[in-house]
């Protein structure tokens, strides 16, 4: 239990710290590989809740994925960093302000949690005992099962974000020349060829 | 008949307006044609005098001789050519009429009247709405039968001398029409059965009256001069109205008989007006006596009716002199059964009508304007006829009425006909003279005067010696008041009276030796309604005072008129009155006469050394006693001026600037402020959501 | 006879002159142009012959709704077609049938510009018009009684003078203002009353407290539409910039739409809120009456006088309907036929000289008389039915709402009296600068007088004036059943509830 | 010293909050907002798993695998108008977008 | 544990949709850029035939793929306003989209697919599909929002709309994950349930709530979530513009009121104070803030704002009545909104999109049956009778009534006196104003039809109002029936 209790703190701590640098830091290329930090841990969160999975999407969707995607985003904009962080932060008190309050708020209410009593019966998917199944395949059991309409629909928003990522960003460039094999096949003679008759002596 | 005798007149000035409308082609090139004469009247004789009179048009100045400019140039009109087919069809056909009513009339006043025989002729219905029923109706009983005489004949009169008159005015179709048009309704006011009907009449003759006293509309004192009549009758109408409503509210009904039946068991009642708790009685009859006030230009409510001398000299005769100022009397008169249950009414009648008389005699004798003087001489006169009616002697004020219509009228056509023949010469001062040139002219002048100062055998002399003998015999202090008013009143008269004639006939000439030369009688269509009229100065005291206060009145007004025997002040005039008291007027009838007669032919510098030494008096007097000036100061500037800052400051800046413009200019500053909160910044909008999520949760935490 | 829809007929035939100037009328050429005034002309003339016939049908001593035409609209929510018209409504109906055709005439050739447009909104403004005085129910009312906005908003707006932009805003959200109020009102009784029939809830008793808040909601949108002195500012405004026609429909119906608001709701309805409220009527109406005179007599422009006018005269309607007895109301009710009448044809006596003179201003004018006769008659007996002569229609409501207050309270009767005195001064003010003087100014003297066409606008006017002078009966008669009724009602129900709240309270 | 729910939800809880105010109080880069929202899903997760877990429910987890899975949808497609912005603009300073406003 | 095959039926439209994106996908992608048209007809096709096949669902409550997802007299209500509204946009691109050089066939496949997320919010019965269904929806919309690759604008739009749009998710899981957690369930039966059988309602469940709400707060543009709104209007391409103004707003207010009547029903002391504040708020903004505006797509911006401030007034009642009124009124919006932006489209002068309210100056000499439609729609909006909008406004003042809210009455009644203005002054600029620039003709029969249907839908709906009426009405009570 102690271990579990420091491994909590350390992961939370490091979690916190490292949002806090991500929204703090001079340079996005940090921020990113903050983010990445952040990710770990909140993994590790999940692996001491039980949520070994979700831990583990975390790490590959996440930080393999996700995070990258923001790094190459960054590196490819190509901007003056510095000069972009010049007088950040400027609104910082009135905004912390807001975000204590809204911290407390969210905390405030923390103590309260009493699980309603009949939950067991309502739970939609109780968890089965994990000697029984692991973590992964209780879950993969239920997503395509009874989930399967959220999996279907999951599918579909990733394609809108595939084709809306490809419409977004995909450019034919005027200058680049490609080969069209239909038009090169529709080619005829007169469409490229004319004989134009020059009169001698005048030039054309 | 009783049909014909109201609705032909009607009839006629829908045939002469109709011809002043629409028969228009003729009259244009009369105007139009007569290039030597000259299209608008600059060309006319007295350009100069129409310059002066312009420049002063729309203040009354207050200086002597602007003021001579100003009246001596008044009945001044555009020449017109020979008169057209229209013209001579107009005045045929609204001549015509009303001499047939006249006539008609004059055999009603027998077969009612003198034969006791009253009736009354429901038309239709006119207004009925709850238990308020009001009918058109035709009540024709002794004292409509006295006034329709009255109307009708002076009505006759006068169309017929307006043919000669007005024979130089383009636009006569339109003058006959007029006078038909106030003959009708004239008709209509003393034929009503019921106050409403009354009131009708009463505001149809204020109509023609405004209408008539704007006949020449291109001059700016006549303009306002009309309307200055119209409004101050508006004001007594006002009084009438509500005098209308209070009646209706005591009797629950406008009718007279029912009216009449209720009045006497109606004496203790009484009406909550405004906010206070009066005699139900008194109130209403005080309230009505506004509305007589105003239209027989009493004390008060008199400013008017000289300046209504704007209109032509005819009109005078006929509306501001003979008829429709004394509709006022007639309606005391008529109401007689009410009034005589409210005794505090008729005080307030008494005292009104004999300042009145004292009153306006003291400006008459101060005025320089021929017209005026009559004009005033008139208010005088209905002054007499108010107080007689308020010591209960309404005989004796109908008396006087129908003898002072006659010579009134007479002494207003008398001047029409010189002013006729002095080329629209008003004022006095201008004149002097000419009685050698206008004979006739004279003689009925004369005798109009001395039927107005009532000297014997006078018509006058019955009626005037009647009201005074009334109200001394009243033994009311009110009676007392009003019969000493009166005696002042009938030496002012006498004088002003021989003032006038001496002043216009008698002296050497004053005016330019042009228009003294051309001075000239007046046509035999203007002479005939003159001698008529000249008849009924002679004669119609001594021939009906019989019947109107004599000992067959009671016969003779049968219902008509109801006096409670406790005040029947002719009664008393009969049997109680000293014998100085019957005399008193025909004495200083005669002071008068006499003073005149010093100040104007012996001594003619005296009168204007005395206006010098009491120049303050004088003045006071000249200026009418300040009444337009009080009034002009009262309510005419601070309504207008009121009117203005209600308009700018009030709609403009107060209701405008909080309500419409100030709301809509404010949702403009609350539209540009919370606009500029979209500042277009994305970490603005997100702050914006995440207050309000954090406002929310706050919200709910402390009071959810 | 009445076994067909003719109220129904009444209120849409305008629209079928719509539909025949859209769909025949295209182009500009003159031609087409004459067709659509031609087509205009006859719609309203035809609607108002149908006008005339509802009048023929009605039973004036049946005090109910007659003619009554009743089909389901959205019978979900028991709002239903409901068409009815009673004493109170009957005459508004025809005075709207009136009026239209002589405001076609009226515009024949002042209107040059969008020509089309303009009819079809006069056209439309007549269905809305006739519509919302015959509709007996709250929704189908208020349909009608807001759709009224937005022909008139389009007509002074686009055809309006300088000023029109504003005149317009104004008109239409000062008027939107008090309305919507409204409309939270009949919901409320809606709410209430399970219904939006009119005939239902006039039978409904609302609480005291709600009828208080009911009644002001109603008051708010009646009192902006009357207008009542202090939220009348816009009528001086929208009927200076408004066409001529325009003006004439906007005083001689649109503001009767408040004072019939306040006879069909506020005092049947709410008879407690009515009573407790008459005096606050009262007090704004007298100083409507005397305040707008007041300002009339100083202002300069010809139109805008006789809007300040309008004012003062629909003082005496609100005043005469609070009186709440028989003279007060059926007073209000004429007085609103009379100067519905009368003042539209004093803003077409105005429209007579602009469409000369191209200027409303006092000043420019002076004089007419002389060249202009026969409009000086007219304009003379206009003014003089204006100012209440007796035997004119001005005389009868007037006199009819003044002797009924002076009934209920002397006060208001002699200062409303005053009303007399005051509206002969700007009137005969107005008339004088205008009509009479001397002939100078170059341009007046080349005015020419009326022609035909405008003769023929103005005879019916005088004889309807002449008509509801000398014989108002044919139109009391109609009124006085359901005057009665009304009356009965509002007393009933309130001796019902001063009952059932223990209050005794004599009967006015 | 039991780590319970709370001690979860507190952490989530701070970096839910930390997530919003990098979107608010960044001013200079749109990145950096990207990944404050990123924090923020990550934030909703790890409640998630939390109530999942004390809830003995699986559904929560369900739930954190679709935000997971959406979550990087949203982040291709805003890194893809992010660089359409870029395209367009030429900077990516929040301070910059800023052309429609009022 | 034995898995049941789910019920699909139910979802039919849905996967209709899905398969036909698909497939249109693979024809755009097969047929390349210049086949654009074909695939927006057939997209319009697809769109409504999933419309029919909602309204072939008939009646009754059927709940299929594990609870989460329902579907009832409601979802086909929503649906079908959803569908044809998505289709007016569709066809509204069509002639725009060429003209400015963005005509793709993405940009149909992505409309339908968003559409497609809007049927999923209308249907979801659970927290989960709840947040699906939404990201489908946005995902497609960022997307076409910065359609307009080439233009700063409209990639400005996408992005902002992107961030806020992320961060009201953001919100809105947040709370989901609440709710989950102290209610144990995110299944919207169980929840109602719950709280049916007297729960105690926690502080967490409504800091939950709240969160959940204001994550929907923002997808209608309720303020103060609103903000994105105006920007977005105007930076994103004007077809765009118009389909978020409607079908968008419509599922989102489906949802906002599935979630306030069926998990939190029983939670009214709680939500009804978010909804009131937000719902004066958006009808105070709206009507104010449009007051400034000089751009033709933002004010229309404010003035959905606005419009969905007044539909939020009947969902604060909480009753069966507002329900019914936010529906009627919906319906009544999306058509005059839908015609209002056809208007918008038609506005072009030598090929020139025109924008700005200045442009509609004389409108109705230039171009006169255009400016009629204009100002009728207007009117609509403006709620003056007999205008259809006049009769969203009164059902829903009517519940407001009915429910005792006054203020909210009041203040409604009173902001519409105040949009009334500006939309007045668009009649003004058309009608008062002189011409500035001569507008061209309109010649797409696409956007004739929709503005000859929806002119005359709006002129005329008072005729016959039962039918939009009665289907409202059911609507409601399927809602109120479980």
């Amino acid at each position: 239990m102690i271990l579990q209790g420091i491994a909590f703190y350390v992961f939370a701590a490091l979690l916190v710290a490292s949002g806090v640098m991500v929204i703090s830091a001079r340079n996005p290329v940090h921020s990113v590989l903050f983010l990445i930090l952040a990710f770990f841990q909140a993994a590790g969160l999940c692996v001491l809740m039980g949520a070994e999975f979700i831990a583990m999407i975390l790490v590959i969707v996440y930080v393999g994925a996700v995070a990258v995607l923001f790094l190459f985003v960054v590196m490819m904009l190509d901007i003056n960093f510095r000069e972009l962080r010049k007088g950040a932060m400027e609104a910082l008190p009135l905004g912390a302000l807001v975000g204590l309050i809204l911290l407390a708020e969210l905390a405030a209410v923390l103590g309260g949690w009493i699980v309603a009593p009949n939950v067991a019966a309502i739970a939609g998917a109780p968890t089965p005992a994990l000697d029984q199944v692991t973590n992964t395949h209780a879950l993969g059991r239920l997503m395509y099962t009874q989930y399967v309409y959220l999996f279907q629909a999951s599918g579909i928003v990733l394609l809108i974000a595939m084709i809306g990522a490809i419409v977004l960003t995909l450019r034919h460039r005027p200058g680049v020349r490609k080969q069209n094999i239909g038009v090169q096949i529709a080619r005829r003679r007169e469409d490229v060829v004319a004989i134009r008759k020059v009169s001698t002596g005048e030039g054309v | 008949m009783e049909v014909l005798v109201v609705f032909l007149p009607l009839l006629a000035f829908l045939v002469a307006g109709s011809i002043a409308l629409f028969g228009g082609p003729k009259a244009e090139p009369a105007a139009a044609g007569h290039g030597s004469h000259g299209h608008g009247h600059d060309d006319h004789g007295h350009a100069q005098i129409a310059h002066a009179h312009d420049d002063h048009s729309h203040h009354i100045s207050h200086d002597e001789l602007d003021h001579a400019h100003d009246d001596a140039h008044d009945d001044h009109h555009v020449v017109a050519g020979p008169p057209t087919v229209g013209d001579r069809v107009s005045q045929f056909v609204t001549a015509g009429a009303v001499i047939v009513s006249a006539i008609l009339s004059w055999i009603l006043f027998f077969d009612v009247a003198v034969h006791g025989n009253p009736r009354t002729i429901e038309l239709m219905t006119w207004i009925q709405s709850g238990t308020l029923d009001v009918k058109w109706a035709l009540r024709v009983d002794q004292l409509t039968a006295v006034m329709l005489i009255v109307v009708n004949t002076v009505s006759a009169c006068v169309h017929v001398y307006s043919i000669g008159y007005m024979a130089e005015d383009p636009q006569k179709p339109r003058f006959m029409g007029y006078l038909s048009l106030f003959t009708f309704a004239m008709l209509m006011l003393v034929t009503a059965d019921n106050l409403v009907q009354l009131f009708f009449g009463w505001e149809g003759v204020g109509l023609a009256s405004y209408l008539l006293i704007n006949f020449w509309y291109e001059k700016p004192s006549a303009n306002a001069a009309a309307m200055k009549a119209f409004l101050v009758n508006r004001v007594g109408d006002f009084g009438f109205a509500l005098g209308i409503f209070a009646i209706f509210v005591l009797t629950g009904s406008v009718q007279f008989d029912t009216i009449f039946a209720k009045a006497p068991t109606l004496t203790g009642e009484t009406l909550h007006f405004l906010s206070w708790d009066f005699n139900g009685l008194t109130i209403a009859c005080l309230l009505l006596f506004m509305g007589a006030m105003g239209k027989s230009a009493q004390l008060g409510l008199h400013t008017w009716l000289p300046d209504a001398m704007e209109g032509p000299t005819p009109v005078s005769a006929l509306i501001h002199a003979a008829t429709m100022v004394t509709a006022g009397v007639f309606m005391v008169c008529r109401l007689s059964p009410v009034f005589e249950y409210a005794p505090t009414a008729l005080e307030v009648v008494t005292v009104v009508g004999g300042l009145t008389a004292f009153v306006a005699a003291t400006i008459g004798f101060t005025q320089f304007d021929i017209k005026r003087v009559i004009a005033y001489s008139t208010m005088s006169q209905l002054g007499y006829m108010f107080f007689a009616a308020g010591v209960s002697a309404y005989g004796a004020a109908m008396f006087h009425l129908f003898t002072h219509a006659f010579f009134k009228a007479l002494l207003f056509l008398g001047a029409g006909s010189v002013i006729h023949a002095l080329h629209h010469e008003q004022d006095m001062r201008k004149m002097g003279g000419v009685w050698r040139k206008i004979p006739f002219t004279y003689a009925v002048m004369w005798i109009g005067n001395l039927a107005l100062a009532g000297l014997p055998f006078f018509a006058g002399y019955y009626s005037k010696d009647m009201i005074l003998e009334a109200a001394f015999a009243s033994g009311s202090g009110v009676g007392r008041f009003a019969f000493a008013l009166g005696i002042a009143a009938a030496l002012l008269t006498a004088f002003y009276s021989w003032r006038l004639l001496f002043m216009t006939f008698h002296g050497t000439p004053r005016m330019d030796k042009e228009v003294y030369d051309h001075a000239h009688e007046s046509p035999v269509v203007m002479l005939v309604p003159l001698a008529v009229l000249t008849l009924g100065a002679l004669f119609a005291g001594v021939g009906f005072h019989e019947y109107f206060v004599g000992h067959d009145r009671a016969e003779f007004w049968g219902k008509a008129i109801m006096v409670l025997a406790d005040h029947d002040a002719v009664e008393a005039a009969h049997h109680h009155t000293p014998g100085w008291v019957a005399i008193a007027p025909l004495v200083v009838g005669l002071i008068g006469i006499a003073m005149a007669y010093i100040g104007y032919i012996q001594m003619p510098r005296l009168p204007g050394k005395i206006a010098g030494t009491f120049r303050g008096i004088h003045q006071f007097l000249y200026n009418k006693w300040y009444f337009d000036e009080l009034y002009d100061a009262l309510f005419t500037r601070p309504a207008k001026a009121l009117g203005y800052g209600l308009w700018k400051s009030g709609d403009g800046a107060v209701i405008d600037g909080v309500g419409p413009d100030g709301i809509a200019a404010a949702t403009r500053d609350v539209a540009a402020r919370a606009s500029r909160l979209q500042s277009g910044y994305v970490y603005h909008y997100a702050f914006a959501m995440v207050i309000g999520v954090v406002l929310l949760v706050a919200w709910l935490s402390v009071f959810g | 006879m009445a076994s067909w829809p003719i109220l129904s007929f009444a209120t849409f035939l305008p629209l079928v002159g719509v539909a025949l100037i859209l769909l025949f009328c295209r182009g500009n050429s003159p031609d087409v142009l004459r067709n659509v005034r031609y087509i205009s002309l006859w719609t309203t003339l035809v609607t108002f012959v149908l006008t005339l016939l509802v009048w023929a049908n009605f039973d004036p001593r049946n005090p109910g709704y007659q003619m009554v035409e009743k089909a389901g609209w959205i019978p979900e929510f028991g709002i239903n077609y409901h068409m009815g018209v009673d004493g109170i409504s009957v005459l508004f109906v025809v005075l709207s049938g009136f009026l239209m055709p002589l405001c076609i005439l009226a515009s024949w050739e002042s209107v040059q510009v969008r020509l089309k447009e303009y009819m079809i909104a006069f056209l439309a403004l007549e269905t809305l018009m006739i519509g919302m005085f015959c509709a007996l129910d709250f929704v189908l009312f208020y349909m009608f009684f807001e759709g009224v906005l937005i022909p008139m908003f389009l007509i002074i707006g686009v055809w309006g003078g300088p000023r029109r932009v504003y005149a317009a805003f104004k008109f239409f959200l000062y008027t939107l203002l008090g309305s919507v109020l409204m409309l939270l009102a009949i919901l409320a009784m809606y709410y209430v009353a399970g219904t939006t029939d009119i005939p239902t809830i006039t039978a409904t008793q609302f609480p005291r407290s709600m009828q208080l808040w009911l009644w002001l909601a109603f008051f708010a949108s009646f009192a902006v539409k009357v207008p009542m002195w202090p939220v009348h500012t816009w009528l001086p405004d929208a009927h200076v910039e408004a066409p001529t026609a325009g003006s004439v429909i906007l005083a001689g119906v649109l503001l009767k739409m408040g004072g019939y608001g306040f006879l069909r709701f506020n005092i049947p309805i709410l008879p407690e809120a009515t009573e407790y409220f008459a005096p606050l009527i009262y007090t704004l109406s007298v100083v409507a009456v005397i305040y707008t005179s007041l300002v009339a007599l100083a202002q300069e422009d010809m139109k805008k006088l006789i809007a300040y006018s309008s004012v003062a005269h629909m003082g005496f309607v609100t005043i005469g309907m609070f009186a709440l007895n028989q003279q007060g109301i059926e007073g209000s009710v004429f007085q609103m036929l009379s100067h519905g009448v009368v003042s539209g044809a004093l803003f077409l006596c105005v429209g007579v000289v602009y469409d000369r003179l191209h200027t409303r201003e006092i000043a420019r004018y002076g004089g007419l008389v002389k060249n202009m006769p026969k409009y000086a008659v007219v304009f003379l007996f206009m003014t003089m039915a204006s100012v209440g002569l007796p035997g004119t229609a001005g005389f009868v409501g007037e006199f009819l709402v003044l002797m009924g207050v002076f009934r209920d309270n002397t006060w208001v009767a002699a200062l409303a009296a005053t009303g007399m005195v005051l509206g002969a001064a700007y009137a005969l003010w107005l008339y004088r600068r205008v009509v009479y003087g001397k002939l100078t100014k170059p341009d007046v003297k080349a005015m020419f007088d009326m022609t035909p066409r405008e003769i023929a606008v103005f005879v019916p006017l005088i004889a309807v004036v002449l008509w509801m002078g000398v014989y108002p009966s044919s139109f009391l008669n109609v009124t006085s059943a359901s005057v009665e009724q009304l009356i009965q009602t509002y007393q009933t129900k309130l001796a019902a509830s001063h009952a059932a709240s223990g209050v005794s309270v004599a009967a006015r | 010293m039991e780590i319970g729910l709370g001690h979860y939800l507190t952490v989530s809880a701070i970096i839910f909050t930390l997530g919003v105010l990098g979107i608010f109080l960044n001013r200079k880069n749109v990145i950096i907002i990207l990944m404050s929202i990123e924090m923020m899903l990550l934030a909703v997760n790890l409640n998630l798993v939390a109530f999942s877990t004390f809830l003995h429910d699986l559904v929560g987890q369900i739930f954190a695998m679709i935000i997971l899975t959406v979550a990087a949808a949203e982040a291709a497609i805003g890194l893809a108008i992010l660089v359409v912005y870029f395209r367009n603009r030429g900077s990516i300073r929040v301070e910059d977008i800023n052309m429609m406003k009022g | 544990m034995t898995a049941v095959f789910p019920d699909i039926w139910p979802a039919l439209p849905e996967i209709f949709l899905a398969l036909s994106g698909v497939a249109l996908l693979m024809l755009g992608v097969f047929r390349g850029d210049g086949f654009t048209r074909p695939v927006s007809y057939l997209a319009i096709v697809c769109m409504l035939l999933a419309a029919v096949l909602a309204m072939g669902y008939g009646s009754g409550r059927v709940v299929t793929f594990n609870g989460m997802f329902v579907m009832d007299a409601f979802g086909v209500f929503m649906k079908v306003l959803v569908l044809v509204s998505a289709a007016f946009a569709v066809i509204l691109s069509l002639g725009f989209n060429e003209r400015e050089q963005m005509a793709r066939f993405e940009f149909p496949v992505l409309m339908i697919f968003a559409t497609l997320g809007m049927l999923m919010m209308i249907s979801a019965n659970d927290f989960i599909s709840l947040y699906v269904g939404l990201e489908t929806q946005s995902l497609a919309l960022y997307v076409i929002a910065a359609f307009r690759r080439d233009s700063g604008k409209s990639s400005e739009a996408g992005l902002k709309y992107f961030v806020l749009g992320s961060l009201s998710s953001g919100m809105l899981l947040y709370g989901a994950s609440l709710v989950y957690g102290f209610a144990g369930t995110t299944s919207f039966d169980k929840v109602a349930a719950l709280f049916a059988g007297g729960a105690h309602v926690s502080p967490g469940l409504v800091i939950g709530l709240v969160f959940v709400m204001a994550g929907l707060a923002f997808k209608v543009s309720a303020a103060p979530f609103h903000m994105w709104t105006p920007d977005v209007y105007e930076g994103a391409p004007t077809p765009v513009t118009a389909f978020f103004a409607a079908a968008p707003k419509v599922a989102a207010i489906a949802l906002l009121t599935r979630v306030v009547m069926e998990p939190f029903g029983h939670l009214a002391a709680q939500w009804h104070q978010v909804l009131v504040a937000t719902a004066i708020l958006s009808m105070v903004i709206g009507s104010f803030v449009a007051i400034m505006q000089t751009n033709i797509k933002r004010l229309m911006a404010y003035s959905s704002i606005g419009h969905v401030g007044y539909a939020l007034v009947g969902l604060t009642t909480g009753t069966q009545d507002g329900v019914r009124g936010v529906l009627i009124y919906m319906a009544l919006y999306i058509a005059m909104n839908i015609g209002a932006f056809a208007v918008i489209l038609s506005m072009k002068a030598k090929g020139q999109m025109l924008e700005e309210i200045k442009d509609f100056a004389g409108l109705s000499k230039t171009n006169p049956m255009l400016a009629a439609t204009m100002a009728i729609f207007m009117f609509s909006m403006a709620g003056i009778p007999p205008m259809a909008g006049f009769f969203g406004k009164l059902y829903v003042f009517l519940a407001a009534i009915a429910a005792q809210e006054y203020t909210l009455a009041v203040v409604g009644v009173l902001t519409s006196v105040v949009g009334a203005f500006y939309y007045l002054r668009i009649i003004k600029i058309m009608y008062f104003d002189e011409p500035v620039v001569v507008v061209d003709k309109v010649d797409d029969d696409g956007m004739t039809g929709v503005l000859v249907l929806t002119s005359l839908f709006t002129l005329l709906f008072f005729v016959a109002p039962a039918p939009i009426l009665n289907g409202a009405a059911a609507a409601a009570a399927a809602l109120f029936a479980g």
